[in-house]
């Protein structure tokens, strides 16, 4: 096999199937006329794609949790909740932690322990163990629009089974859901898988079925710069659209300085426009998600609740199509329901607070939204001339050579070479910028800026400012001073 | 110098990925004096034991982040004896457990397990350190 | 009697002090010398005004609740849990309603009623009942800065019985305490005997006895556009710099658009600079305090947090001094103490984390406060004008003629002429201008903006368009839109 | 028109200087076709009695948003059977007690202090112009 960005034939994603679907029992219920069919029969109101174009028309920003359970109607009680009490707009399937590995026996076991001990022992919804059956009971008792929402590296029999279940909308990717969740897992592999799910969209899309994609925006979620970020985000959007997927969400997890995080979302918008279209896909719908601090976050629930407020502050200043949305039990574990919903309460108050407030595009913001786009711009026409014109080869041999390089990731396929730090002003910053490509000018850029902080800080950067930064939120600070 | 440093197994069990705590656990430790072997994520319970057996290692800190910590800890004191490691020390902290929960209940069920020490979400590496330096003391165990 | 602007003689002072002294049997305790001989004891972490200063210098934001029941052991061990649970840096006694309408025996009633009901029946905490020797176990007790907080017209002996008991800071002022506070007592009074309470602190400066005076900005806190809190705001601080005072915070009460709110404070900063220095009072320390939302909370708690953190984030955007904090229960009553300690962590993290990122001063920024400079310096000079020259006899004329004018007061002696309302961007303007002496400029802005907004909702600015944006913030939104 | 109106007397009790409820309020109920006395904020409880013998009033409507209800309100239905109100409503509303607290309990309080409806806190007027106009049909009152 050799990894190329190019729409796969038929044949060749049926070749696959077959073999796809023995993965786990439940892969025999598939059916995919059957599926399409079932899709016509979804009301609009709980079509994920509509409802975020809708939104995106509107300027609205939609809220939404993250939620999963082991047990079909106890995910059922727990997603209507927080469509009511909760008043989320858009609702996840967040998916276990052994599904994610393909683990469909523990799942199995997880399931069972979970029955006996009458509480989820699993961190999220089994779906593959569930089968197309199980996942249209959600479906239909569920009050909004659902998508799947989970970090696996290969996600094949998931995407097969979740779609023809009825969800309408599909998060991952075949960088994202590899760099920040796997060990040993090579890029060609998953990216290769992610061709698959993709080009299973793009085949529902070819039946009139419109799913939503969103690659994973925030990565390892700790300190990611922007520019790294959206590169991947724009790599996968190109990789996705290929494949004939049409309506895609791009993300980036917040930062925590508001004029890096508002003018992180319009770059990130305007990029992907630009590299879309430059690449030659004209027709994909693009909406942005925010995703609330996806670091540690504080232990005292109150502390959380300003964390939770300043991510919905920031989605709402941004203008961002959607907002993931953390919750006051966050720095201990899964949330109860009850703490999920008041997650998503205060952020839809703020949210509905500034709707009516657009951010100035200040001067700012500007110089913020330029160094961003000159980054990923270094970043991905790199990656695109490593691949000999090929972003799918390039993104494996800029991982390689640390091209793409993302902080304090797991893998083994990752440098693991820059080291990201605060500015003075807590916006994050590299103080090294390890082999990204970037222009001796962006270089400098980041040396002066970690520069002006160690001087103010009486120290010079170096890795105990980089744990400094990592525990700073949860200790009540952006920046990691020194005591 | 001249003492030989204790080595110690780190690493985060299961299908679990969470890879930040344990790089600063591992910086942290190692400038402590100890001599780190750091398995990092998604380990097994049984490399952990190998690479005990392998390194003669003094300690295993077990790392459990993403809430699958009850399945994927139970055995582990079991596996070691079964293995001879009869006098390791087993240490785990995280977020062990699915949900906030009453942390007194974790440890007590941890403990019943076999863990010597089980740490609480957020701990910090130098109450970790100030522990294990203690607990190899008095094991006699002495690092440089 | 006529009321100038004009300091005491110390005959004066002492003439009037022997009356005020025999208003509670608590008076005969008051020993000035002896006072200020205590207050020299008072250690540097507990003077009000001098952690003041210090923030300042620092660019830090202060957090502080408001807090006071009925009994001493209670209040002190309330405060306690404030300062150590809440981490509030700066500490107040809020006084009872009782007390604020000097209706001692009705205070001394609720106090009785609080023993034998074993929890507070009162609103707050009655000092002059307890008197110099209770006010100063509350002093010594407690490991912050206190500051007195009511809402009393003739605070009088108040302010005898709580400095020489060795509070450091004090609330109030002639007009912010009798416009939203009261209904029949006329302004001249209020003003007259507010002159005596500055007039005291002034002497205790003559003692070397620096004590923070604060005006209470957000006067009825419901959509009080800020050059009307500002004018209030600022002849409360050149009346009580006339009478000595040196210390002094002004405020201005949240209104919920960020740029108008981060301008409302610059704007308050540099006009209370000029016009103190203009009129002669060059030798005042300013320091600002920024109120998070004072009119209707939202009843759900997750909602309340989401308030007071966008609250939180305006005041340490603007780089006000201080900031006085709700909590989670505002809706309801008043709050248990952990639910004010809620309040005040959700506070401390927003501001911690937003301490290293000012708010530029854009051009939007910039265009407000001069909007709110040239209001509210039509309104000053006016004022002066009427007075012949004189802030005291002017303000009474002012308010007669509606040249000052309080939306929802509920005094007579207040015009009640005009009309606040949202603009389109959620900031404060006014549908109806009454009689402030604005120039045609400033009249058309605000009827642009008026108009703005009524065409955008399709409806034309009316009453109800006030009603909904009362409602508003309760019900989840800063504007309130027709349904 | 034709009918007269039926008269109301609104105000704040006691100590309490919270107006902008009563300015709604007044606002709301004249609107829907009362004829409102409204007492405004700070009134002694003698003053809504006068205020309702002066008026022939069907009902005195008793805000209280500042916690010291429970004290202020005590009493009143008293004073009116003792001025030979002996018929009139009487409704009370606001945040009625110190504190946040279980709304049935405040309810209770209030209704053996002799209010014959109590609001919770954030009551809207719709509701309470609703109650008014059900429970003056129900004493054969009508207004226009
Ligand atoms: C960043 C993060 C992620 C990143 C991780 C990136 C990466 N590869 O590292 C991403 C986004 C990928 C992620 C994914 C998931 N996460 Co996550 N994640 C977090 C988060 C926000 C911060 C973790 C972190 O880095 N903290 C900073 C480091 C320095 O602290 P630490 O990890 O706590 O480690 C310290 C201590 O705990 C202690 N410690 C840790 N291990 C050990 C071991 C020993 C022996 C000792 C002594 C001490 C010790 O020392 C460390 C240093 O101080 C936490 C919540 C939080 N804490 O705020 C959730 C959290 C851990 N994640 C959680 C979950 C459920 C998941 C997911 C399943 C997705 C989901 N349902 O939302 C997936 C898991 C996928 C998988 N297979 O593991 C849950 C776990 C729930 C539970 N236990 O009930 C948490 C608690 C969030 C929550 N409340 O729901 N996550
Ligand atoms: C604005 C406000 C103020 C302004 C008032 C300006 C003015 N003159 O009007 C200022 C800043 C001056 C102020 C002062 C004080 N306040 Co105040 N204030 C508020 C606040 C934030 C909003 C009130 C408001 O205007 N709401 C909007 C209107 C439309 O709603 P409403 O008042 O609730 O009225 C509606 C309903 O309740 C109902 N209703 C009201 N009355 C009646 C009567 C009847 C018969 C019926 C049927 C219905 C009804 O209908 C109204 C219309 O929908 C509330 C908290 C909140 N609700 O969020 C606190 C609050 C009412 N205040 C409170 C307190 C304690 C005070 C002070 C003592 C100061 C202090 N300790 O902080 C002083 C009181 C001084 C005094 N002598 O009264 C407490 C009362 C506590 C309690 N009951 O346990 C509250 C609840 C805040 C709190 N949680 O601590 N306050």
């Amino acid at each position: 096999m050799e990894l190329k960005n190019k729409k796969w034939s038929h044949d060749e994603f049926y070749a696959m199937r077959k073999d796809v679907l023995t993965h786990w029992a439940t892969g025999a219920e598939v059916d995919f006329d059957e599926a399409v069919r079932y899709h016509a029969t979804i009301p609009a109101k709980k079509h994920f794609a509509k409802r975020l174009t809708k939104a995106k028309k509107a300027g609205e920003t939609l809220t939404q949790p993250r939620a999963g359970v082991a047990l079909i109607d106890e995910h059922i009680n727990l997603l209507n909740y927080l469509a009511e009490e909760g008043e989320a707009d858009l609702l996840p399937s967040t998916i276990d932690s052994y599904t994610r590995q393909n683990q469909y026996k523990e799942a199995q076991n997880g399931i069972e322990e979970s029955l006996r001990a009458g509480r989820s022992l699993l961190n999220g919804f089994p779906a593959v163990n569930h089968g197309v059956a199980g996942v249209r009971r959600v479906v239909e008792a569920v009050k909004g629009p659902v998508q799947v929402r989970h970090g696996t590296p290969d996600a094949r029999l998931l995407t097969e089974i979740t779609l023809a279940g009825g969800f309408t909308a599909y998060e991952g990717g075949g960088i994202s859901y590899n760099i920040p969740y796997a060990k040993s897992v090579s890029l060609e592999k998953t990216i290769f898988d992610w061709q698959y799910c993709d080009r299973l969209v793009g085949i529902y899309a070819e039946h009139g079925v419109e799913i939503n994609r969103e690659p994973f925006g925030p990565l390892t979620g700790t300190l990611v710069p922007p520019s790294v970020s959206h590169s991947v985000a724009i790599i996968e959007a190109i990789l996705a659209a290929e494949q004939g997927v049409k309506n895609i969400t791009l993300g980036y997890g917040q930062c925590g300085n508001l004029i890096q995080d508002v003018a992180a979302i319009k770059a990130l918008e305007q990029l992907a426009e630009e590299y879309l279209a430059k690449h030659g896909y004209n027709d994909c719908l693009l909406t942005t998600v925010f995703h609330q601090w996806m670091g540690g976050f504080p232990q005292d629930e109150a502390k959380a609740f300003a964390v939770i407020s300043w991510g919905a502050a920031a989605a709402a200043l941004a203008k961002a199509t959607k907002v993931i949305v953390k919750t006051p039990h966050e720095a201990f574990g899964i949330p109860t329901k009850e703490a999920n919903a008041q997650g998503l309460k205060t952020t839809k108050q703020l949210i509905s607070m500034l709707r009516d407030q657009p951010f100035p595009i200040t001067q700012e913001v500007e110089a913020e939204i330029n160094i961003i786009k000159a980054e990923t711009r270094c970043i991905l026409d790199k990656v695109f001339e490593l691949g000999g014109g090929d972003f799918a080869a390039g993104t494996v041999r800029a991982f390689e050579a640390g091209i793409l390089d993302v902080p304090f990731s797991p893998s083994k396929y990752n440098l693991n070479k820059i080291l990201p730090a605060r500015d003075n002003n807590g916006a994050v910053r590299l103080f090294n910028t390890g082999n990204l490509p970037f222009t001796q000018e962006i270089v400098d850029f980041h040396r002066e800026k970690m520069a002006e902080r160690a001087k103010f800080e009486g120290r010079s950067a170096s890795f105990q400012m980089v744990i400094d930064d990592i525990y700073a939120i949860s200790h009540g600070r952006l920046v990691g001073r020194p005591k | 110098m001249g003492l030989e440093k204790a080595k110690i197994i780190l690493g985060v069990i299961g299908a679990d990925c969470h890879a930040v705590g344990n790089k600063i656990l591992d910086h942290a430790l190692s400038a402590a004096g100890f001599e780190v072997i750091n398995l990092g994520v998604l380990v097994p319970q049984e490399e952990f034991i190998s690479a005990a057996i392998e390194t003669d290692a003094k300690a295993i800190l077990v790392g459990s982040l993403y809430g699958h910590g009850e399945i994927d800890c139970r055995g582990l004191r079991d596996r070691c004896l079964e293995s001879g490691l009869n006098d390791i020390l087993l240490y785990v902290g995280g977020n062990l457990v699915v949900g906030k929960t009453d942390f007194d209940a974790v440890k007590e069920k941890f403990s019943a397990m076999g863990y010597d020490r089980i740490y609480a979400p957020g701990t910090l590496p130098d109450e970790v350190i100030a522990d294990l330096k203690a607990d190899l003391a008095k094991k006699g165990v002495r690092h440089g």
